[in-house]
């Protein structure tokens, strides 16, 4: 039956070296697949900036078209909890970078502790978030679900926005773009939420896994790999805090 | 020939009875778009011949059992520079010459007459200044500049005739223009060609040109009694814009008198031109457009005035030249129901601004 | 039979090699959890096909529809989900993946000389994600469909529509993500995975055009997405970016689709160019005339492509500026399209030319990719694009480029890598005979439609005028020939997969790394990591290589 | 081999961490106080700037890019190429529909 000579090279050639147990199959070496899946998180970050690209680019236009709306919808959210929570962010992201120090140092306890802080700052940001959003849901600032332009144009009509409304009132139909503000509000800080929470979910996920001792053994590949989603995460959230944030304060 | 079957007869009747290769050129800008498009085949007819030619030719010269053994040929920069160079400059040509019609058609002359075209699901509103109101159809005069100011109601709509080569979108919230000579009286397909929902392809019509004295006949006899400026006069009326345009030395709106297509400075420090968008667009969203010395107090008109209700307000802002009209107006309180905004479309849910959604 | 190259084993004493990627594992399991980029390209090539005959059905539908002047066959709105349903199923459940999923996915490791793509479970999760997407979409077509055009156009999908634009929406979001994961896989593995001495310059042309159609994907794609979400957003809530009513604006919608969806249409060529290039070369045995100008001529295609979307938008009220710019722009991405045609047709020169049905595709391909090509030019010139767009000189033009060059792009392809792909040769003459039948049936049916595009009939209707009846019943004839063309590789292929003869290795005589090793291959590919040591369509070292070998059996 | 670490690159150690996070801070109050300064049109150029300032600290050192090799750089800078295609050119053209009547 196998006098094709085919057949002779089909006898699968064994892997001749010994292999560290995470190197996978078709990598030539260890620091090959470092560097591909490297690379490929890159990759998949440079997707997500076109991602929120799109964002940005509606962002954009619409605030340049309607300025004016744009500062008094940015004037509802709460300074002290978005820089609050741009700190919180910046500390999780130095707590992930501490984590992967410690992998490459194999400190297996200072790992788990690093991703534990990490793990629980993130926690604190979304619940900020949620307080935020809450508010928002209370002053009428949910485009399409609660919105209500009544308290731009005539502020003493809403206490609960009156307390903290600084501005002048808004035209009406000026008052109608305040809605473009929120949606693109909503739009842009749930997908970074989302962002958290899918890395969230994998932190815990890492959490257990580093106290099993995974990453201190010279695997750092994908502690690694996760820093520079969570890095990213932490950099477009520096881009929002700016643009929805910190539109003329001084107004 | 009475042997061969009569549907293929009928079919091949039809065939040599209908046959026609491009359209009618029934406008000024037609025959030029045609010469640039005739390039343009002529271009890739020759350019499909050499493509043709080099493959058949190279396929018969060395097939494999004139030509056994290949020579192999690392490639050559020359020829290679040939056709990039070649194609670049002949693609650059078409460039020019397409950027210059498409110039001349978006760029309509100052003398020409402007009709208003409406877009909605799935019918086209043609309002001439006059009065005449028409559905699915147009009607122009003969070799005279015609300026179509396009708006649509809901979706995109393309207005669409193929026999003058010109075609726009009409989009919701901006005024498009578009515009044409027609040369030949006779009447022409108006298409809808962006898709706009299920009715797409019932929303066609048909484009009238007829000669001067045909034409004057015509609005006489489909005038409405009033005309445009006459409706957008009631409006301004109903609506109460006197109050604050009226005028006088201590109004609170700007004097709208030969506003028109006068040169306004804004809050912003912006200088613009009064044209048809810029006034749709300060009746709609007035606290953008506010001009130096005045306060944003206007209310917005967005959603209570249709489009036609906006146009006709154009076109009586338009044809202000005197003041004494605004005053002496006619203050009736209740808005025709021709011009109340319309009806929320099916699986839209508006709320009125100010409304709370539970 | 000198008019051949196919060199065969030895029927009566060859068989297909006992341990190959196929019989490596056996069980439905086997293939659902498999990580091994030949059998998931075996997947794609089955659910890909799947889709195509639902979206060819449907086009058949529509040209039924099209053979009278009234809208009689069906209702409009019927026909609008019609061509709604054969515009998203074909775009992106069958020509974006065509190429890279199948072919791609099957070749890219072995050409660069690897063991598997680098991310092979990422690749696997690639094909699920399809799954979904593709399932995502059946569900929409079964429980009504969906009329908005595959364009989504706002504010028609968001406030104008009562069909079911949300699920067909994450349909195609979760397939654009498919198709992310599978260019970053490329990406990766063209980077780092190739095998000693593949330089970039002995890549073949293949890996080139797959490198730059990735870039598209990787970089376009997301743009899609957010938008997708923007327009299920705006139709939930009832307000968006996107919304006229609240001072959103729908051309932004157009910028931000368009920025995707012309790069898309690159993404679904560039790899149909890469299958010509292989093609053209094996069966000339010759070089590809001026490689590097083929090469970087792809990667000036997917440069230039991001920045010239907005000629979807001259009509629309785009400033005229904008429009200048993205004419210009438009005319500069036409170039390199031109640079592959004649690179392509020099290649023949001094050649030694046979005519199998790979090639045969191929040189339809030529003809027909360059009438589409340049049928773009008049598009592309702002001012003829005003008469010409939105009627069926559009579709035509389309068309051109998408089915005739790429459908027959992929059909040379899946002909010339059959026997790498099962061990098996496909049946010469029928296959020779269907792919004349695609190439008349083909023009049949979209050339009548310059015709009428230039007449002015606009597309998307499902009634028009009877003057257009005439050349419409041409394009219906045509489409019928162009099914059978297209059934019929179905069935002989699916016959020679038990009754074809065995190909061995190398049928083609071709250079490429895939083709030293045995068919069908191993799942690891090589038995050693090979070393490259020649450049790309070295034909010379080909045949000293079979020297060898013959002197040393000898 | 229980020696080899996977990456051979250069490990950033807790000094660097610590550093970039106190400018990170103090990046990040200073463009809350700017905000409140008024700077006309410089505002939003200021805060963006600041805010780009932060997201470099971040990617060349959190991300480990200045230690990377050429191919990351440039893979970062193809994609902001592309995003930065994407958003200019869309605003070129709302900003140019300004300047004619079209």
């Amino acid at each position: 039956m196998s006098d094709s000579s085919a057949i002779e090279n089909s006898v699968a050639v064994e892997a001749h070296h010994e292999h560290p147990p995470y190197q996978r199959h078709h990598f030539e070496s260890v620091a090959q697949q470092f560097d591909a899946t490297n690379f490929a998180m890159w990759l998949f970050l440079l997707t997500e900036v076109m991602f929120f690209g799109g964002l940005f680019t509606a962002y954009l236009v619409m605030r340049n078209w309607y300025y004016p709306a744009f500062v008094v919808g940015s004037h509802q959210l709460s300074i002290f909890w978005g820089t609050l929570n741009t700190l919180a962010l910046i500390c999780s992201s130095f707590t992930m970078a501490m984590s992967v120090w410690c992998a490459q140092t194999r400190r297996k306890s200072g790992l788990v502790l690093c991703l534990t802080l990490t793990f629980v700052l993130g926690l604190v940001f979304l619940g900020i978030k949620g307080i935020e959003w809450h508010e928002k849901w209370v002053k009428h600032h949910v485009p399409g679900l609660r919105y209500s332009v009544e308290a731009f144009v005539n502020p003493a009509s809403d206490p609960e926005v009156f307390a903290e409304y600084h501005d002048k009132p808004l035209a009406p139909d000026m008052a109608v773009k305040t809605e473009q503000y929120f949606f693109l509000y909503f739009a842009m800080t749930g997908m970074h939420a989302l962002h958290m929470v899918i890395g969230i979910g994998i932190l815990a996920f890492m959490i257990f896994r580093a106290r099993a001792g995974d990453y201190t053994s010279g695997h750092v590949t994908f502690v690694e790999n996760f820093g520079l989603y969570w890095h990213f995460v932490d950099i477009i959230w520096i881009y929002l805090f700016a643009l929805l944030y910190l539109i003329s304060r001084h107004q | 020939m009475s042997h061969i079957s009569p549907v293929l007869w009928q079919f091949l009747v039809k065939w040599l009875t209908n046959f026609a290769l491009f359209p009618p050129e029934a406008s000024r800008i037609a025959p030029q778009m045609d010469a640039l498009f005739f390039f343009m085949v002529l271009v890739s007819l020759v350019g499909l011949t050499i493509v043709v030619l080099l493959i058949v030719g190279f396929a018969i010269l060395y097939n494999k059992e004139r030509h056994p053994h290949a020579v192999q040929i690392e490639g050559s920069t020359l020829l290679e520079a040939t056709w990039t160079i070649i194609p670049l400059g002949l693609f650059l040509i078409m460039f020019v010459w397409g950027a210059l019609i498409y110039f001349r058609v978006y760029t309509p002359p100052a003398n020409a007459m402007n009709i208003y075209v409406v877009g909605k699901q799935w019918m086209w509103k043609v309002e001439h200044p006059g009065g005449q109101h028409e559905i699915n159809a147009l009607h122009v005069p003969v070799n005279e500049p015609v300026q179509l100011t396009l708006i649509s109601q809901d979706v995109f709509h393309s207005f669409s005739i193929p026999d003058f080569r010109v075609k726009r979108e009409a989009i919701p919230g901006r005024y498009t223009s578009v515009w044409f000579e027609a040369t030949k009286t006779g009447t022409y397909h108006l298409f809808c060609t962006q898709y706009c929902g299920t009715d797409h392809s019932h929303m066609t019509g048909e484009v009238v040109v007829m000669s001067p004295e045909d034409f004057r006949k015509w609005l006489a006899g489909s005038t409405s009694g009033q005309s445009l400026a006459q409706d957008g006069e009631r409006l301004f009326a109903s609506l109460s814009c006197n109050a604050c345009h009226n005028s006088r030395p201590d109004a609170r709106g700007p004097n709208l008198v030969g506003v028109y297509g006068s040169k306004l400075t804004l809050t912003t420090g912006q200088t613009v031109t009064a044209d048809d968008a810029f006034l749709r667009q300060a009746i709609l969203n007035p606290s953008a457009h506010v001009m130096q010395g005045y306060v944003p107090i206007m209310p917005t008109y967005q959603g209570q005035i249709s489009e036609e209700g906006v146009i006709a307000l154009v076109e009586y802002l338009k044809n202000l030249d005197t003041g004494y009209r605004v005053q002496q107006t006619l203050n009736t309180t209740t808005l025709p129901p021709q011009f109340q905004g319309a009806p929320p479309a099916a699986g839209q849910k508006r709320t009125p601004q100010g409304e709370v959604k539970p | 039979m000198s008019s051949t190259i196919v060199r065969l084993p030895d029927q009566s004493t060859a068989r297909i090699p006992k341990t190959n990627f196929l019989t490596r594992e056996n069980g439905l399991l086997s293939w659902l959890l498999t990580s091994d980029h030949k059998r998931i390209a075996m997947l794609y090539l089955v659910s890909i096909t799947f889709f195509f005959f639902i979206g060819g059905a449907l086009a058949g539908l529509i040209r039924l529809e099209l053979l009278t002047p009234q809208s009689d066959l069906m209702a409009t709105d019927t026909y609008n989900k019609v061509f709604t349903m054969h515009g998203l199923i074909m775009i992106f459940f069958f020509l974006v993946p065509s190429v890279p999923a199948t072919i791609g996915n099957f070749l890219m490791p072995m050409m660069v000389g690897a063991k598997d793509l680098a991310l092979p479970k990422v690749n696997l999760l690639s094909w699920y994600l399809y799954m979904i997407g593709g399932g995502l979409m059946i569900y929409t077509m079964a429980i009504g469909g969906v009329d908005t055009g595959w364009t989504f156009t706002t504010p028609l999908s968001t406030h104008y529509l009562n069909t079911h634009v949300v699920s067909a929406g994450l349909a195609v979001f979760v397939a654009g993500f498919s198709s992310i994961l599978t260019g970053l896989n490329f990406i990766v593995t063209i980077h780092k995975m190739r095998c000693p001495g593949m330089t970039w310059f002995r890549l073949p042309l293949f890996v080139w055009s797959n490198y730059a159609a990735s870039i598209l994907m990787v970089l376009g794609t997301p743009v899609l997405a957010i938008t997708l979400v923007l327009v299920i957003l705006e139709r939930t809530v009832h307000i968006g970016v996107f919304d006229p009513a609240y001072g959103g604006d729908p051309l932004l919608f157009q910028h931000l689709f368009w920025f995707y969806s012309h790069p898309a249409v690159y993404i679904m060529i560039l790899p149909g160019m890469g299958v010509i290039s292989e093609v053209v070369s094996t069966f000339s045995r010759k070089r590809v005339f001026g490689y590097t100008a083929v090469a970087f001529s792809s990667v000036a295609i997917a440069v230039f492509g991001f920045f010239v979307w907005a000629h979807h938008m001259f009509i629309m009220g785009i400033s005229n500026y904008a429009a200048l710019v993205f004419s210009l722009l438009t005319m500069l991405v036409a170039v390199p399209s031109a640079i592959k045609i004649f690179n392509w047709a020099f290649t023949l020169y001094k050649g030694s030319i046979t005519f199998e049905t790979p090639m045969l595709y191929a040189i339809g391909f030529m003809g027909l990719f360059t009438i589409g090509g340049m049928t773009g030019v008049f598009l592309g010139a702002a001012g003829t694009d005003i008469h010409l767009t939105e009627t069926y000189f559009v579709v035509a033009h389309f068309h051109f480029v998408m089915v005739g060059g790429m459908l027959m792009a992929f059909l040379s392809g899946i002909h010339f890598w059959w026997p790498k792909m099962t061990g098996r040769m496909y049946p010469e003459k029928i296959s020779q005979f269907a792919a004349v039948v695609t190439y008349i049936g083909f023009n049949l049916t979209f050339f009548p439609q310059f015709i009428l595009g230039m007449l002015g009939m606009p597309r998307r209707y499902a009634s028009y005028p009877p003057e257009f009846q005439v050349l419409n019943v041409f394009s219906t004839a045509g489409a019928t020939v162009l099914g059978v063309g297209y059934l019929l590789p179905v069935l002989y292929l699916v016959w020679s997969l038990k009754y074809g003869a065995i190909a061995g290795n190398n049928p083609w005589q071709a250079t490429g790394l895939e083709w030293q090793v045995q068919s069908p291959p191993l799942t690891e590919n090589f038995p050693e990591i090979p070393i490259m040591d020649h450049e790309a369509y070295d034909y010379e070292w080909l045949e000293l290589q079979q020297a060898k070998e013959v002197a040393s059996v000898g | 081999m229980s020696e080899q670490t996977e990456n051979a690159q250069h490990i950033v150690g807790p000094k660097v961490y610590v550093l970039i996070l106190f400018a990170l801070i103090v990046g990040t109050l200073a463009t809350v106080g700017a905000s409140f300064v008024e700077m006309g049109v410089w505002n939003p150029v200021v805060a963006l700037a600041i805010a780009t300032g932060k997201a470099m600290l971040v990617v060349l050192f959190f991300m480990h890019v200045k230690y990377s090799t050429k191919l990351t750089k440039l893979t970062i800078a193809s994609g902001l190429f592309i995003f930065l295609g994407l958003i200019t050119m869309t605003m070129a053209d709302y900003i140019s529909r300004a300047w004619g009547r079209w």
